[in-house]
């Protein structure tokens, strides 16, 4: 019996010990007329076939080079990663709830937090939310409830539908972030107002002044912005911390290798730093697992949302590390919770802590340096094709979009039919740019690749426009 | 940022690991936890190059493995759980239950029934059930559980009324048993125009045997890293796939997979103008969701009735052996479901001894501690959950360690008190590290 | 600079310390005639470049469905194997000299020696050599010391030329096993005789008895043998123990789950059993690392070559597991060792414990039941083909000859085009059965594996024969 | 046949593994056994579906790949070893001796020179020397090292004449230190109409710095789990590939890869009728040659060097912080190569203590002890190498650890007899383990 090492002999035992004459005998108080029969679902297989059966699926999906971010990258993960990540101890391992039975999982956390902070130029960080659009969501719930203003705002309203509470988005902010943040703020009467961006693919400053004009709660920038565009974040956050909004950071945690941390940016710099570890030692995965970070500053420690590890004493004086402001968390606080978050993403913090400590501050940046370099590459090798050009002209650091003169959901699927991952119709996102992919150069990306995918996109263009498809306004996946 | 070679850091990482307690190491009874076995078979197929590398955002020529993947899975859960659809988007149980909530919120404003503002919990519920409610801008409205372990029913029907959006309920429950009278609680909860919520963190106990589906519940969530045993790494990741009946069906969250013919595409817009809409940037936690597809097909249709069984069969063999070692029980009139509720008030009056001091304690014996205080309505008490995958051997360890541990009460107090005294740490300081906070290196 | 941790300051406090002015200087005692200039190699990658570059290699080699045994067979590895060898504690500590320092690898190995000795039906096992063949080749040099006759003689002569030993090698053993143990026996006087097979595709018995005639040291029977055939065990050993010669028995552990250990072979069974360990839970790798296994009698255990683990007591009176038996071994014995073996093949004893452990007897039964049956299978439907028969009737365990009416190596060729790994054109081995295949197919080939092959291989016979390739006698790889 | 849970195997032998000490764990400063960082990402490549599913005896079209790395690593072993070829097919050291000496023994017979029944090793040399001499039908004679720490030269030149086949030899030797009178002993040799032997264990000490083709070797093997960082394994696997200049690459064993263009194929009988033959049923350890090629390409040239440079920092480093703390060494006026020699003779005349006593105590300390007793020739000995790839800090720690341990020697003898204290067992009893053979589970 698959994972179940009863003996017969075990079972006539134990329910003999039990006083039971059957198994079933134990379901005894579920009423009959609730028993299910057989379920409807396959005989079982053996893990051989199993595995020979996704095998096959697998291939189907097995990539070719990979030029498509968008808020997953294509990084390389040294070996070492996931075979630490893959022992038993941190892999089948519970929340650290007893301490002493945990301080490889609460040290290895403490140590996560610290990188992060450093990384982000915050004080505090937590041990993680799900992945990088939950954090932003759980980010302005906290800000919310950090800035004193509408926090007295809230108090005063009860239950479901209270005043309205906005934050603003300046700029261009992943939309899938947004609509995340969207859906689960909502319930609670806040607000997401969207600046959009100029045509520098950027902040639209004038619309974000009016926005303020009203202050709302918080802003959200995203730095590097979701066209791979660096945002004027100095001038974001001088405004919005004139209007006593606090600032919510998305960043990329690779991109803190080279551009300025949140923490520094203008005056006081963020408040709340959040964004997806996935580039930080975690594989594409369609998607998941991830991880969402949250940093912040020490006065706002108590509304952090997630896990916290801190270092403490044992009894005999040694240093060793807790789960701290328990009381922040939902098994304590229950409805009062900071968020109803409980199983966090803990492998993948392990899998971004060694990452992050097999390359160091000098690893981490010759990565970001060689993303930047291959980038430009791209960019100068795509735009060699007559028709292609830079859609935006202002600095990027890893992905930049391209407008390729007709449209780019169809030039997309071309490409993948010939093996390459070639970027992000953008027009799934904004319809204005339809004829725009958003492309994305890892260190990854060897100059091979790039040539390759330059004469592939050659070709494609060469050759007249196909019929329409049908048309897939936004990707779910 | 540390800056250290290759070896140091492997070498780092590896020693730390050891500091660990998991199931690949030592039995772990973690109450509501299910900590079962992990197959490696499962993480083997999620490692495969074509799954791992593929982008989330890929087109669909380049995506037909997963999402015939995600699509099986869909199919396994509905079955599984009775119920007409499936979302596997959200990324643990907490999500799922937000989804499932959000849910029932969007149904009843669809129908302009805007008023009700209560979502019921029992007191026994789990801390993320009541943060869920509010998260989706509910009031939480407990109620309370009676002495033999199912929800007051008197209690209910008062709070039950045209304020009531919904009710969220586990069942078997965190209490370790079956709610006897769950068919009388659907007829209330409906009758008053709410929705039944099923949190499904104890579907272990009764996969195979009994659906949610068929007790009434509209929604609920399955936590894929308990029932379907993907690894907890240390505190996540999870999923906690949502499933609904047909009238929530049109309100789920997206992503979803959907199969036409021979192909398989995402469920667009179009297909479900309802939706909540999405709670990730891609598709949830998808290595995950393949880990539990693997194991799903390893059981099988017989495989996932023993889990229940021989879940349930260990839980009620323990129980059995503790309340004949003289344990405390805080059902004993009742069936174990999956995992059952000791409780240590005895020791704590006459020795002061807590429920928390006997976990230490049995860290000493190599065995992780059962889940204590919780729930939260039981003092001093432990909820223990042995999972199908122990042996009888395992279990009796237990009774040996526990009742060499009670001993030690009544002879040397002092020693449970102070334990653990086998660890890498002793009893580490929770007051200290919440008053001095230290949560970075260096900084003080 | 990989793999070193030194920094800058580091080196300067080193060199300091040593009283060196750089690190030039700790060469000054090899004469400069000697240094060597930059090394002809390539300039150093990244783990990424390497892995990329071989990524691209190893794909090129990606199998298909492999049919193909011959001494290496394509079984299902449950990923608990491997990810428990994988281990660091396993995969990188030395061989287990401190004793205190190695129980892991120690008890594990005494599990393997336990399990090897019920699988064979032997007292006692070694805890691996390198492969089958040279498991082979040390077992003829201890059947020659172990046999009382044999080392009266050999006492008697001294240094290189001495008098010749004989051994007899009955029936189809694997060529490649009997060639690597006359390599590595010459040397010492040691002449192997070959029976070669008869009409059945087994034992020519009126060879072997006259081959007898003069009494070998020892005989070597492969029990299921290099034809996939059985041997008729009980004669030959039979014969063997009555002209005093010792008798080495071949075997595939795998086929062991069914077949008559060797231990039981007619009278006292068989005196050594070896072969190769790769069936049980190791990857087909290019054929290695693989491990050769040996096990025997406690009569002969001190005549056993490689590492022993013995059970002992620690000095508190605890149990413990100590290498032993090591005056037999060169560290310590030197030139009058039993065998010139150190590092052997440890980690793949441990991969074949892990295998061990988790299948059960039961399990090893069902994998050599289902090869079985998944090899009639293939047969039946191979055999469907116009043309193609079995070449030798006789029952088989997992491996079977078919004579497809032209050239094998031709037809084999053609078969990998399309994906298939289609068996071993015995024209290799044997230059009279260039029209055979070898076929076989392990617990992991489906039904459908089976069809595809079959319809392959129709194809192609159904075509004309191709122009002959360039013969290519005997394949070392 | 054990009868368990895939749970229990997994936690069994996953709790054994914690038993043992490990590179990946503790600093490993075994001489002459180069315990170095393994590269993760070497094992990773070589574990590739197309790398461990390709059957040995696959046809060429499907083996491409694996020739074309086969063939560059014997191209990368010539350049390292200034060779003219290479066979890569001996699995380990001891194999690749063997295939050495009889390929030396195969020239002289080739060239009906049949009288030479003796190989020359010095009495310092690796037990694996004179056995596999032994196991090719030769006399082992030894020649004594010299207190210098070099192979006595007279004595040498009186050993050789007529009757020598050849000599084994490494350099450094096992006395860690660079024989220097190598050129003369080469000629010494060749002179007579001998070959030389090298011994390749010790290649680490002088990789990128010097070849043992320019110090007049004409065979050799390399240890590929040693200079080339494949893991041990606990006791293996290994490789050893054999490499001979001109004079013997004819005798190479097979099988070997051959490049055509930019095709490979595999040396067939008729382009080597010389050869020794097969010494294995396929091709070696051809796994272990793959993670030794993902380990030279990541090195490169510069990597190479630093190599040499960086085990030959760090072991005279090692032997001078020693020496400062009073430890005595075996050649005191010599350098170090990449491993040294010190000797506890004083502690067991004084104290009545063992070389293996220290050791055993410095297991306590959380290190694993480094060789003991060899070479034979130096009494309670240790025989240390520390390897490149430890940091200075952990250097400092060993010596802190033995300084301690030399402390106790003097105020607390019995604790060092006694030791180790604090591993899983204490001190074991290798004569009981010998005198009651227990090598299998249950009989006695
Ligand atoms: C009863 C119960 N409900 C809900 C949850 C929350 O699930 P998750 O941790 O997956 O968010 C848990 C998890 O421990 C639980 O035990
Ligand atoms: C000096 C020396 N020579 C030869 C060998 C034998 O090599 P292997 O163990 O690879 O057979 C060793 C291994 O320890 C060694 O140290």
């Amino acid at each position: 019996m698959p994972f179940i090492p009863h003996t017969d002999q075990d079972v006539a035992t134990m329910l003999d010990a039990i006083g039971a004459r059957s198994i079933d005998d134990l379901f005894d108080e579920i009423p009959g007329a609730l028993r299910c029969g057989p379920l409807d679902v396959p005989l079982g297989e053996r893990e051989m076939e199993v595995t020979a059966a996704l095998t096959q699926r697998a291939r189907r999906d097995e990539p070719g080079p990979c030029f498509l971010g968008a808020g997953a990258y294509d990084h390389h993960i040294p070996a070492a990663v996931w075979d630490i990540c893959s022992r038993g101890e941190y892999m089948t391992a519970y929340t650290p709830y007893q301490a002493e039975a945990s301080q490889g999982t609460l040290q290895l956390i403490h140590e996560f937090q610290t990188m992060m902070a450093a990384l982000t130029g915050m004080e505090v960080s937590n041990a993680s939310v799900y992945d990088g659009a939950s954090a932003l969501a759980e980010a302005v719930l906290m800000a919310v409830r950090a800035n004193r203003r509408t926090r007295r705002r809230g108090a005063a309203s009860a239950g479901r539908e209270t005043a309205t509470t906005r934050v603003v988005v300046a700029g261009a902010v992943h939309p899938h972030y947004v609509a995340t943040a969207r859906n689960i703020v909502q319930g609670q009467g806040i607000r997401l107002d969207a600046t959009g961006f100029d045509a520098n693919g950027t902040v639209d400053l004038a619309r974000f002044e009016a926005l303020l004009a009203e202050p709302p709660a918080a802003v959200i920038v995203q730095q590097p912005n979701c066209l791979g565009l660096l945002e004027p974040v100095d001038e974001v956050v001088a405004a919005a911390h004139a209007a006593g909004a606090l600032v919510i950071a998305a960043a990329n945690p690779i991109s803190l290798a080279l551009l300025a941390p949140p923490g520094d940016w203008h005056d006081r710099g963020a408040d709340i730093v959040c964004g997806d570890g996935q580039p930080l030692g975690i594989p594409l995965s369609s998607g998941g697992p991830y991880f969402g970070y949250i940093c912040t500053r020490r006065e706002f420690v108590r509304q952090l949302p997630g896990r916290i590890v801190g270092l403490t004493e044992d009894s005999g004086g040694q240093p060793g590390y807790a789960l701290t402001l328990q009381a922040r968390e939902q098994h304590i606080r229950r409805g009062k919770a900071t968020s109803n978050i409980c199983t966090n993403q803990g492998l993948l913090v392990t899998a971004a802590t060694v990452y992050m400590s097999l390359l160091g501050a000098a690893g981490l940046n010759a990565v970001a340096s060689r993303c930047h370099a291959q980038t430009r590459e791209l960019v100068t090798e795509l735009a060699s094709i007559d028709g292609v050009e830079r859609r935006f002209a202002g600095p990027f650091f890893h992905e930049c979009v391209l407008d390729i003169g007709r449209d780019a959901q169809d030039v997309a699927q071309q490409t993948a039919t010939a093996g390459i991952t070639g970027g992000l119709p953008l027009g799934r996102w904004y319809p204005d740019l339809a004829n725009c992919l958003l492309v994305c150069a890892t260190e990854k990306r060897s100059d091979a690749d790039i040539a390759a995918y330059r004469d592939v996109l050659r070709r494609i263009l060469a050759h007249p426009e196909q019929p329409a498809t049908a048309s897939a306004p936004e990707r779910t996946g | 940022m540390p800056e250290v070679s290759e070896l140091q850091a492997v070498r780092h990482y590896t020693n730390l690991s050891r500091r660990n307690f998991s199931i690949d190491n030592q039995f772990y009874p973690l109450g509501s936890c299910t900590m079962k076995y992990n197959p490696r078979g499962a993480h083997r197929v999620a490692s495969l190059p074509g799954f791992t590398g593929r982008h989330p955002l890929a087109e669909l020529p380049a995506s037909q493995g997963f999402l015939a993947c995600l699509h099986e899975l869909q199919e396994v859960l509905k079955a599984a759980t009775g119920m007409a659809a499936v979302s596997a988007a959200p990324m643990a149980g907490a999500q799922g239950e937000f989804a499932g909530i959000a849910m029932i919120r969007a149904y009843h404003d669809a129908r302009g029934d805007t008023e009700r503002r209560e979502i019921i919990v029992p007191d026994a519920a789990h801390g993320t059930n009541p943060a869920s409610a509010v998260m989706c801008g509910y009031v939480a409205r407990e109620v309370p559980v009676g002495a033999d372990g199912d929800v007051d029913f008197e209690a209910l029907k008062a709070a039950v009324g045209e304020q009531t959006a919904g009710i969220m309920l586990t069942n078997p429950s965190t209490c370790g048993v079956f709610e006897r009278r769950i068919a009388d609680i659907a007829d209330v909860v409906h009758d008053a125009g709410g929705l039944l919520y099923y949190d499904g963190a104890n579907l272990n106990a009764i996969l195979g045997t009994a659906r949610p589906g068929d007790m009434g519940f509209d929604v609920l969530h399955v936590n894929l890293h308990k029932t379907f045993a993907t690894p907890h790494g240390g505190g996540g990741p999870g999923a906690g796939p949502v499933g609904a009946n047909e009238r929530l069906a049109p309100y789920l969250p997206t992503p979803m997979a959907l199969r036409e013919g021979d192909a398989f595409r995402w469920l667009e817009p179009a297909d479900a103008p309802d939706s909540i809409g999405r709670l990730s940037a891609f598709a949830g936690n998808a290595g995950i969701l393949l880990r539990a597809l693997a194991y799903a097909r390893m059981l099988g249709r017989d495989g996932m009735r023993r889990v229940g069984e021989f879940a349930t069969l260990n839980a009620n063999y323990l129980m059995e052996r503790l309340r004949q070692a003289g344990v405390e029980l805080a059902y004993p009139e009742r069936r174990a479901s999956h995992e059952f509720v000791i409780t240590f008030r005895q020791e704590a009056k006459e020795f002061g001894i807590s429920a928390m001091d006997i976990a230490k304690r049995l860290l000493d014996h190599g065995i992780h501690a059962p889940t204590t205080y919780f729930p939260l309505l039981v003092p001093e008490c432990f909820l223990i959950e042995p999972t199908e995958t122990e042996t009888k051997e395992e279990l009796d360890a237990f009774v040996a360690a526990l009742t060499q541990v009670l001993g030690e009460v009544r002879t040397d107090p002092e020693r449970v008190k102070t334990a653990p005294h086998n660890l890498p740490s002793a009893r580490l300081d929770d007051v200290k590290a919440a008053r001095d906070l230290r949560l970075v290196h260096g900084a003080d």
